[in-house]
């Protein structure tokens, strides 16, 4: 049982106390706690921007290496921060447009492939009436085919089609469910994570 | 207010309390409940077993403080297994740069508790960002991705690093993380220079990895808290996991009665509430 | 696959192939004969049947070399431990050691060669002697045009593109098309119509991501719609943001809906501001601004992460209707639960062209709609054959790198 | 782009790399943006001496000292990484911890059995919350089999169906962008 003697872990433990404080209610503690996070994670941002992104991408390449083509992105960087003169917000339109143009013709080919393609691929599963696995590789095929009658949206969810889309949005629902247990067991873990820190490295009444 | 409405209406604060008191509780006095040993987790632990004193394993350490809590204590079993079979372990942290800090952590308290030796039983070669960069640059030599260890010593120096070039001369890696950093592993380490992977990841993401083991791609896989309550218990060496399990169990059983409370009293307070409305 | 070999003068590329396989493959048999003799005083058989080639399907800059491996290479065997690859600019120049490989190993990919430039190859048996393969080359290497291996995500790409645009287009012409109910927007006017009933504002959050997350473009389209029927009843709506650009966006989408209405005068720029771009402070500043104002409801469509929860359990506790879409899976169980209505993926995508009825967003819903029934023959088809064991058509769907 | 990726020659791969890291670049302005506005909404408090102006003071504050500590370097002994150590990290990680709180009450107030589905849900998620650990084999062992079950068929039925659709969706969306049809991020005007 020791307490412990380094400033760090006190801090960082008053810091997890005022941030469970909210609990009780909203306070000047978690408030205090809320702002710094907020002020700490912008520095962190400016640092990685700057040291990630902006300086090894952008300046060092254009004012180093003469790279000058970089100027474009340049302006366009600029041309986003014209948001905050509300005259001149429509200028910033044109980033975005690119941001969104180029974003989207990046994305298509590769959703393609990976949230497509593959998926269907490993939909497509022999089905055999002797064994489990067969029978669980129909039970596959089945779930994904009701639950994706479910998202037809041009054609009236009646007859057949409307108790495949019933079926599918139970087959939905259940996956929900599963979800929902283990996003709380992680949620779990990480309260016991910091319980733990704070009577072990901080209290010492554990070890 | 009838006992309905009040089965409906507890204060938050009190379930909050519930709620802190099923953790802390088991975690001082723990119950110390019987943890069932998954195949995932056996599989790994056997793998790591069977290896010879000297031979080496590469455990990358892929995860940051906000999943330190499942991690960290997966990392810590598998350094006590290696160290106390005598097998010699390389680190490395690719995820992120917050990583460096957590891997030091439980690569220096493993070390200590075995009284061993940096160079010469484990190497410690820190970050580098483009982990899947990292992971190719490995797969021809050790010296290409880190030409120095995370202290600063050039690897050439290190006596453990002697005669050791890529992966051909790891038994296995062994991948901690809490990200998909786990598949660039399995990819490029795993199906490009052929080196067996396990892996131990977060409880949310399990269930997307249990597909490498079927295909083969993975030796085992450590899930959660729980996967690493298993090590523990595996290596005979229960710790913070095994302890924090029961509160795991607690809390669990205490949000399933909670909504069964709100339940029973949603269902009779209806059913009062229509009786009553027939009566008037 | 393009795997060919290819010299600098491209004109004779074709009859140069076989007689050069042919003559390494002679070479590569005497050799072996000559050198299988047993003992560990003489040195491993070579490796035989090298073939060097640029490989495909690539940026250039990389050579793959393979070979059979030598005789003496066997699991458990004897004598080879490894092999060396080794690379000259010229036949009869120095060749250089660019890479090894343990036994066993019987491929090798050199990616520190210049594009259009000829190099030779040979490849070395080792154990503590060696001996070496025939050289084979000059072999070049370039980035190629067309990666063959992803033919059918462009296949899939162009049938689906063609599949919108016609659709689009004839929406355009006037073609009427039917988009089936979706829970909660037919809500909408009643939950905007109970709003002004009783004097409450109502709430609409655009969820936590950029303006190129299509959920927020969703989003966007949906609040116009909201905006329109909000100023058409007078009602008051906030819109807390989360991102500085969509903030701006979105008061540009309300601005637009109120003059669509008529009602410019009634458009407050104040109400559409900026909160917080932490996480959690966002969600506890919303929590306050639902609980002081008592909105009457509360549109949650976009992209959430673990503040989904704190939002709709404050809802549900201030007794609010409670509309939630976004096609972030993890979050959807706790909208599910805790809101009267949720759209859930790709029902909130189209919840957009249901609700503004535009002809060419009603156009792609259509063309997503044969999308799927196009995937779904595709997966009955492959279940069909792989019940079969015919793998070629599973096959047919396996992309490359 | 998209046919970028049918490419795979150096040329392609360049335009590639260059569209990215131009991207990267202009998100790196925007993410300025962000703060940018957040410095102004705390002067700006600060200046009218707003409710909880002490507030502004300690967000400032924390930005002004991260940014600095970052100039000195980003490693393990640094003062930006030990900062980041002994607060910004248990800040966030106990934040995220607050929601094993939520999710108890979300549960006892929120989680009712409305309907059938809301049943099957809520069904699925108790079978797995106790089936995932330890304690709910000795409770009944046949649950642990269930949960698994659950998770590995009908909860990835239902993630692929909706990856699916929402796949269909993006693409759908992109093509939209990339042919002009569809300009609500321009804010919507004609």
């Amino acid at each position: 049982m020791h307490i412990s003697s380094s400033i760090g872990i006190w801090i960082a433990a008053f810091l997890t106390l005022f941030v469970y404080s909210f609990l009780y209610k909203d306070n000047p503690f978690y408030k205090f706690a809320e702002h710094l996070v907020i002020g700490l994670s912008g520095g962190y941002y400016i640092v990685t921007v700057w040291t990630q992104i902006l300086k090894p991408k952008l300046f060092t390449p254009l004012l180093q290496q003469g790279n000058l083509i970089l100027i474009f992105p340049l302006i366009l960087g600029l041309f986003m921060w014209a948001r905050f003169i509300p005259k001149y917000s429509w200028i910033s339109r044109w980033a975005i447009a690119f941001t969104l143009g180029v974003g989207s013709g990046i994305s298509i080919p590769s959703v393609m492939q990976a949230m497509i393609i593959r998926q269907i691929q490993a939909t497509m599963l022999p089905v055999g009436f002797h064994s489990y696995i067969g029978w669980m590789n129909l039970f596959i095929i089945v779930g994904v085919l009701t639950s994706l009658i479910y998202f037809f949206f041009s054609a009236e969810h009646k007859g057949f089609l409307g108790v495949s889309a019933k079926i599918g949005i139970w087959f939905i629902m259940i996956g929900f469910g599963a979800t929902f247990g283990y996003t709380v067991m992680s949620r779990i873990s990480l309260l016991i994570g910091r319980i733990q820190f704070l009577m072990t490295d901080w209290l010492g009444v554990l070890h | 207010m009838n006992i309905y409405e009040k089965m409906m209406s507890i204060d938050r604060r009190i379930l909050f309390v519930l709620i802190a008191l099923s953790v802390i509780i088991p975690l001082l006095k723990p119950l110390l409940l019987p943890i069932n040993v998954t195949k995932e987790a056996k599989h790994l632990y056997e793998f790591v077993d069977e290896l010879k004193p000297g031979d080496v394993v590469l455990l990358s350490l892929d995860y940051d403080p906000s999943t330190m809590a499942e991690c960290h204590p997966m990392a810590l079993s598998i350094l006590r297994q290696c160290f106390s079979r005598g097998i010699k372990v390389i680190v490395t942290s690719l995820a992120r740069p917050e990583g460096l800090g957590t891997a030091e952590m439980a690569l220096t308290q493993a070390a200590k508790e075995y009284r061993k030796k940096n160079g010469e039983d484990y190497v410690f070669l820190g970050y580098k960002p483009n982990a899947a960069a990292v992971v190719l640059a490995m797969g021809e030599n050790f010296r290409l991705a880190f030409p120095n260890d995370f202290y600063g010593s050039d690897l050439e120096n290190i006596p453990m690093i002697k005669g050791l070039k890529n992966y051909k001369n790891i038994r296995i890696v062994v991948t901690v993380s809490g990200s998909a950093i786990i598949d660039t592993w399995v990819i490029y380490a795993g199906g490009r220079y052929g080196v067996p992977i396990g892996a131990g990841v977060t409880a949310v993401m399990a269930t997307d990895y249990y597909k490498y083991l079927q295909s083969g791609q993975l030796v085992g896989l450590l899930g959660g808290l729980k996967g690493a309550a298993e090590y523990e218990k595996l290596i005979k060496h229960p710790d913070m996991a095994t302890k924090g399990m029961d509160g795991q169990n607690i809390a669990h059983l205490m949000i399933v009665f909670f909504i069964i409370i709100g339940n029973i009293g949603y269902f009779l307070g209806k059913k009062a509430k229509a009786s009553k409305g027939m009566g008037g | 696959m393009n795997k060919k070999l290819q010299t600098r003068d491209k004109g004779c590329l074709r009859w140069w192939i076989l007689p050069l396989a042919a003559l390494i493959f002679l070479l590569a048999l005497g050799g072996g004969v000559w050198a299988q003799s047993p003992g560990d005083t003489l040195p491993p058989s070579p490796p035989s049947g090298v073939t060097a080639f640029d490989t495909p399907n690539d940026a250039g800059r990389n050579i793959t070399i393979d070979w059979q491996l030598s005789p003496d290479d066997v699991r458990g065997g004897k004598t080879v431990k490894g092999y060396d690859i080794l690379r000259s600019e010229s036949q009869e120049g120095e060749f250089e050691v660019v890479g090894s490989v343990v036994a066993g190993i019987s491929t090798f990919q050199d990616d520190k060669v210049d594009n259009h430039k000829g190099y030779f190859y040979k490849v070395k048996a080792k154990d503590h002697l060696f001996s070496e393969s025939e050289i084979v080359g000059p072999v070049e290497t370039s980035g190629q045009w067309y990666n063959t291996n992803r033919t059918v995500v462009l296949i899939f790409v162009v049938l689906f593109t063609t599949l919108v645009i016609y659709f689009v287009s004839s929406a355009k012409k006037g073609k009427k098309l039917y988009v089936r109910p979706i829970p909660g927007m037919d809500a909408v006017d009643e939950a905007v119509g109970r709003a002004t009933e009783m004097g409450r504002p109502i709430l609409y959050i655009l969820g936590l991501s950029t303006i190129s997350d299509v959920a927020t473009i969703a989003s966007l389209t949906i609040l116009g719609r909201v905006a329109k029927k909000v100023a058409e009843f007078q009602s008051k709506l906030i819109v807390p943001c989360y991102d500085p650009i969509v903030m701006t966006v979105a008061q540009e989408v309300v601005k637009n809906a109120y003059l669509d209405a008529g009602r410019p005068d009634a458009y407050d720029e104040s109400n559409i501001w900026f909160l917080s771009q932490s996480q959690f402070a966002y969600a506890a500043g919303v929590n306050g601004i639902m609980l002081r104002e008592r909105t009457a409801t509360n549109f949650y469509l976009g992209m959430f992460y673990a503040e989904s929860l704190i939002l709709a359990e404050t809802g549900n506790i201030a007794g609010s209707i409670q509309i939630a879409g976004t096609d972030a899976v993890v979050q959807l169980p706790f909208f599910i639960t805790s809101c009267d209505y949720t759209l859930i993926g790709e029902e909130f995508y189209a919840a957009s062209a249901y609700l503004s009825r535009e002809p060419k967003l009603l156009g792609s819903i259509k063309a997503q709609d044969w999308g799927k029934l196009g995937l779904i023959t595709l997966i009955i088809l492959g279940g069909f054959f792989a019940s079969l064991h015919i793998d070629a058509f599973v096959n047919l769907f396996t992309v490359g790198h | 782009m998209a046919i970028q990726f049918f490419i795979p020659h150096q040329i392609s791969l360049e335009v590639y790399r260059g569209a990215l890291d131009w991207l990267m670049i202009i998100a790196g302005f925007t993410m300025v943006l962000g703060i940018g506005s957040l410095i102004i909404h705390h002067t700006n408090k600060l200046k009218h001496q707003g409710e909880g102006w002490g507030y502004s003071v300690v967000t400032l504050l924390g930005l002004v000292v991260m940014a600095i500590a970052g100039v000195r370097g980003m490693g393990i002994d640094t003062p930006f990484m030990q900062i980041f150590i002994y607060a910004q990290n248990p800040i966030q990680a106990t934040m995220f911890s607050l929601l094993a709180f939520f999710i108890a009450s979300a549960a006892y107030r929120a989680f009712r059995a409305r309907s059938f589905v809301a049943t099957l849900l809520l069904l699925a998620a108790i079978i797995v919350m106790i089936g995932r650990v330890p304690i709910g084999a000795k409770i009944w062992p046949p649950i642990r089999d269930i949960s698994n079950w659950l998770l590995d068929y009908p909860n990835m039925v239902a993630k692929r169906a909706i990856v699916l659709g929402v796949g269909l969706g993006m693409i759908s969306t992109a093509l939209k962008i990339i042919l002009g049809i569809e300009r609500s991020y321009l804010g919507g005007g004609k």
